[in-house]
């Protein structure tokens, strides 16, 4: 297939169609994912070529859909799950962290967890309740997951089969503001490991570090910043579980300031994270502690104030001020 | 609970004789209905609790007025006015006749979609617009009216009501918690959870299902092989099926069944068997699973039509009685539209509003960080 | 599901008849017993299937083993040994009568007091016991067996077992998966849910419900105002009560299920009423809480004393058939005793392993770190 | 009430009893509570003296326990809830998450949520898997919830009172291992507010903090490094939602190092957050980065094994002497 330009809605559709086609294992399942496609038509058409055995809408049921994936996953088969939005993903939380985590280290190594649970996930498109969270962090923590979050088309495609091969349990972020962002997707290409992070744009006074939907607002403020005369390095972290360290301390090791910009809450956020970690890496290299720019410590507010929660250019060129002020 | 079974003195003659004791052969009932489609009765009115011009009436003007709220809603959507409207075209009966049959001080726990139930109970349209323009998660005092938040997450206030009856019993009230939700919400752990505790704690809480037949384009065949009524038979309570178009109907299983929960008979639960007209929301686009036949054959089950033509045919209403309710709904429109159109979007900080009763370090924090922030793009001193 | 009801030709002469066609008024049938506790049939032989001395005695013994295991696992536990020993006295016939119905390519998904179905299952006791010291949170590859580990989250297995039985009808297998699972796991969502994807599924799988009576201190009745058995009724499968102290009731019952799900037939509920005759662990004193009348009532329907009286009245088994099973018990309870004795703990980096099937970074650079801080205690370098 | 030396578990039985004698509205509910008076026996005695009506046994339903207890609080009753343990609290986090702590601020403060979720949590006791989990930062980082742990009788009494009495949804965590400690509980002394920080023994060279389980192990550290002449100040945080920052600021600015203790992984784990945010507050003043010790990225191995995954002396002194070695 050429390289193509398509929204990453479409790029992750095809990623699902072609795991579907090379190995009769992968299911896909879920609300709404059948004839209709999903909420936001990722699984468009998938069910009219491959059959309602194969693409299933699954009842109203959360914990159900997880749980039976993960006897599905024990049966042999290699179940892609869909959870229609982040703020409903919690009712399947206890299957997600107690079963299917720690299936693989129960049993020795002896059982295999190969199933990925797609969540569309993030703010700024004017939703209604539950519909704008950003819980990657509530996965991250939790051992025997493996966590990720793709910010292109490109990304999408290529990590989303990467997830439905790997035989590890994948919670697969999917930013879904950006989900009508084109781009090109080469499926000839030789993709990335799926955990290893990207710097997407390099720069020599500040590394600005996001992932999701958070990497273009990052891009942006760099370009903004750049007009300011200051090189900011841009990196997209793509994976959270693991976190590829080493390139981060790379950057930092050159930049000297880090900054971390999600859209989750700042409070135990990944941002904690990459902070305490970069820091003792790179303790003597840092000429401003990390700063974090993120959701406030407050409930995702109606979409009127979602403008004011969510990190948007300015905050995140004040924060990139307040690192160079150090 | 049956005790154990000691001795079988006389046991069956065969093993399948044992084992079909325990097949439900029972015959499914018709769903209970009072006004056929063609508006007449299916009993003499003198059977039918309640049955009368004023109560007619009023059945009618009220779902006259959540379809119009509705139309209104959908519209100002379509405008960009709101952000997402869930209709509630088709479910006016299954609504109205079941609000109808509460008392003040009964407590209602709806989904998302009852717009007819938070007209009933005193809720104003605009509030709930309100929520749906983004403007905020809540919108009105469900303390005043007895008509909790609206919840989002399918199934979850089915627990809250059953708690909330559940606190009623302890107070020795005999008001009723009522939870309406859907077809769908019914496959939800919560939802069985929410039977198990009303029925072991015998609380006086109303399940009031409306089977609209789909959940967003899922038909009600991928959440249950069995009819939803018999569910609470299977947790110990009694379950009916009402035809959810019939609001003389609803109206009256409701008030059994409220009875029978006043009257200390724990919990009680109906299946009002209806049809969602409309797409799942705005953002939904039915025609790609759903077959337009379908919606032909409910097209002629319409709740208000039935109740209208009936009230022609028996004089109960009379013409002016029709016009008079079509200016008021008329006039709810407008006001709702100008409302919207003049709400203003909430204070930046509103974020940080509420989100504890009684404080939290770093939430005040923030919002300090915040205003200061806020300030820093008028204040002239900014470098 | 049932298609809306249309116009009501012939409707009820009053609203009390419509609704009471709704009333559950069927009979409570008594649980499928073919062994009277005294030792006699309920039925003639020749009417029970599979009944004969090879599978009496087959059950007959496995109850033994498991008995003794029990025994030996709870003494080791009082010893020391275990960490925690969960018992299955007085369920040994709902689980030897049921595993024995079973075939080896069905697979079964436990809680964790199956110990009787791991037995039959030819699952080493010792790796059974090994979950219970402490040295692993598994214990057994379930591929083989066909017994899926223990699952300690109350409920969770059951959507395991149902969606491996969705993976089953997928490849076309009649194979069934069996969930095994408790009173008191009833009241998870996690169960209902299961009872919803089963049934709209179609899925081949057998829910097997032991109801002992108690989860830990509470009686069943905090968990249900209705014989469990109906709950599936409610979800649209057939559910039915065996005597579970009945080992022959509980195989032919079990077995009658099987041939249902293999023919196509979807799921089935089988409610094994039986009785937890010890605590709950080894962890807890039922004398808070349990009446012991009660336990004295159980102990005369004890399931081994009932066959073992059978197969003695009928001459079935000779007095040198329950010679030779005490001895393989003893001799079983020495080889736990003695490996649990010899059994190593694990390494420490073990908590390291199998955290994922093909690495993670971070959890690789922590085992290199553990290494290196391990080491250090014994690096004669060390400061 | 004169000031007595209890058990930890019986500091909370007696606050227990003495909320449900203050006020009517409080209640006792969780599975095994009643006649059993829970499998730790925290309640023991509640329901023969408060009744079946007050003190209930669930269902085994912990949704349906966090989920009625909401509509209890709605209808004006004050309910603590108890889950078995902290492995069993997953069931009931979409509840907590997507409702208790979400519908004070979506009722415009109309609604309160006085709810206390108590878990006893952590390691240490030998158990089977799911019983010896610290799963805190999962509630840390969801706005609207508090949380806090108490590591002494005197502070299990105390907070415990002070957290049913709040009007806020409070997620109490109790350190399992530490039931059976003793020490003194004062029934007329005043208690420091419920989220303020305690200094448990000052030092000079270097902070330890901890909370819950590990203060007793912090303390144990700061002896033993007090043999080899090092000044270690040990801070008990209670809270960690809010975490009093001021109080850990205000000791490493005298100390200039912090090590923080906790049982939990330490990847994306409380000691994230405070080492970010104390790396920010202190960033001169730092003379080494926020070293942490916790739990590895694994899942909570079997209790064979625990020696090995939980913090130990050992190694909470080694990290002290990294720290020392900056
Ligand atoms: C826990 C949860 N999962 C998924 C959704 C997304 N969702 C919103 S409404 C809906 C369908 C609900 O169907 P039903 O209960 O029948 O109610 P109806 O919309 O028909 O009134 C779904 C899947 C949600 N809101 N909450
Ligand atoms: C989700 C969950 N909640 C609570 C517990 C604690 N717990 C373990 S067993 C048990 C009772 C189970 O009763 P039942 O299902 O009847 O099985 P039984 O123990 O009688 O075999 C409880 C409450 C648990 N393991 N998992
Ligand atoms: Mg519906
Ligand atoms: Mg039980």
């Amino acid at each position: 297939m050429p390289a193509q330009t398509m929204t990453l809605a479409k790029a992750l559709n095809l990623s699902l169609r072609t795991a579907l086609e090379d190995d009769p294992d992968v299911l896909v399942m879920g609300e709404d994912v059948g004839r209709l496609g999903g909420v936001f038509r990722v699984t468009d058409g998938l069910q009219k070529d491959f059959g309602e055995d194969r693409v299933m809408d699954s009842p109203l049921a959360e914990s159900g859909i997880v749980g039976t994936a993960v006897g599905l996953a024990l049966g042999g088969h290699r179940p892609v799950v869909e959870i229609q939005f982040d703020g409903f993903v919690f009712p399947a939380y206890d299957q997600i962290v107690t079963q299917l985590a720690k299936l693989h280290a129960r049993s020795g190594g002896a059982l295999r967890m190969p199933v990925v649970v797609r969540i569309p996930y993030g703010g700024g498109i004017g939703a209604v309740e539950h519909h704008s969270e950003s819980p990657e962090a509530l996965f991250a923590h939790v051992p025997g997951l493996k966590v990720v979050s793709p910010a292109t088309p490109s990304d999408a495609y290529w990590m989303l089969g990467q997830a439905v091969r790997s035989d590890d349990p994948v919670i697969f972020f999917e930013p879904k503001r950006r989900y009508w962002d084109t781009g090109e997707v080469d499926p000839g290409a030789t993709p990335p490991p799926l955990h290893r992070a990207r710097v997407v744009r390099a720069g020599t006074d500040l590394t600005l570090a996001g992932y999701g939907p958070t990497v273009k607002l990052c891009r942006e403020a760099a370009e903004a910043a750049a007009e300011d005369g200051r090189s900011v390095e841009v990196l997209d972290l793509r994976s959270l579980s693991p976190v590829d360290f080493d390139t981060v301390q790379a950057s930092v090791e050159r930049t000297h300031r880090l900054v971390v910009v999600h859209e989750a809450p700042v409070f135990f956020g990944a941002g904690a994270e990459i902070a305490a970690r970069i820091t003792t890496r790179c303790f003597y290299a840092l000429e401003a502690p990390v700063l974090r720019v993120g959701g406030h410590h407050t409930p995702y507010p109606p979409a009127r104030l979602e403008g004011h929660y969510l990190p948007d250019l300015d905050r995140v060129l004040a924060a990139v001020d307040d690192s160079l002020a150090y | 609970m049956t005790a154990p079974t000691a001795d079988h003195a006389s046991g069956a003659t065969a093993l399948t004789d044992a084992l079909n004791a325990f097949a439900d052969h029972r015959p499914e009932p018709q769903a209970v209905q009072l006004l056929r489609p063609d508006g007449t009765l299916t009993l003499p009115p003198e059977h039918i609790p309640g049955y009368g011009s004023e109560l007619l009436r009023a059945l009618y003007r009220d779902m006259r007025m959540a379809r119009e709220l509705d139309t209104e809603a959908t519209a100002l959507q379509r405008q960009g006015e709101l952000g997402l409207w869930p209709p509630l075209l088709g479910q006016e009966a299954a609504q109205i006749g079941s609000a109808h049959a509460l008392r003040p001080d009964d407590h209602v726990f709806p989904s998302y979609r009852e717009h007819g139930v938070a007209w009933c109970r005193g809720v104003d349209p605009v509030d709930v617009v309100r929520l749906f323009r983004g403007v905020t998660n809540g919108g009105w005092d469900p303390r005043g009216s007895g008509f909790h938040l609206y919840t989002l997450v399918v199934g979850a206030h089915v627990l809250h009501a059953t708690g909330y009856a559940m606190s009623l019993a302890k107070r020795g009230s005999d008001a009723v918690a009522v939870a309406y939700f859907g077809d769908g919400a019914s496959s939800e752990g919560d939802v069985a959870e929410a039977f198990t505790f009303a029925a072991v704690h015998d609380a006086p809480v109303l399940f009031l299902c409306q089977n609209n037949q789909w959940a967003i384009s899922e038909p009600v065949t991928r959440q249950t092989s069995s009819p939803l009524y018999r569910r609470a038979q299977g947790f110990g309570f009694p379950g009916v099926r009402v035809d959810g178009n019939d609001a003389l109907a609803v109206h009256a299983v409701t008030r059994h069944a409220l009875d029978h929960i006043r009257g200390g008979g724990g919990p009680f639960f109906v299946e009002a068997f209806t049809y969602r007209m409309g797409a799942h929301t705005t953002s939904d686009d039915p025609t790609r699973y759903r077959p337009p036949a379908e919606l032909e054959q409910w097209r002629a089950r319409d709740p208000l039509a039935r109740l209208r033509a009936h009230l022609s045919a028996t004089g109960l209403a009379e013409p002016a009685f029709f016009e008079e309710t079509e200016e008021r709904a008329t006039e709810l429109a407008h006001r709702v539209r100008h409302a919207v159109r003049t709400m203003p979007d909430p204070a930046p900080a509103g974020v940080f509003d509420h989100v504890h009763a009684e404080g939290h370090a770093l939430v005040d924090e923030e919002r300090r960080r915040f205003e200061e922030y806020e300030r820093s793009f008028t204040d002239p001193e900014r470098p």
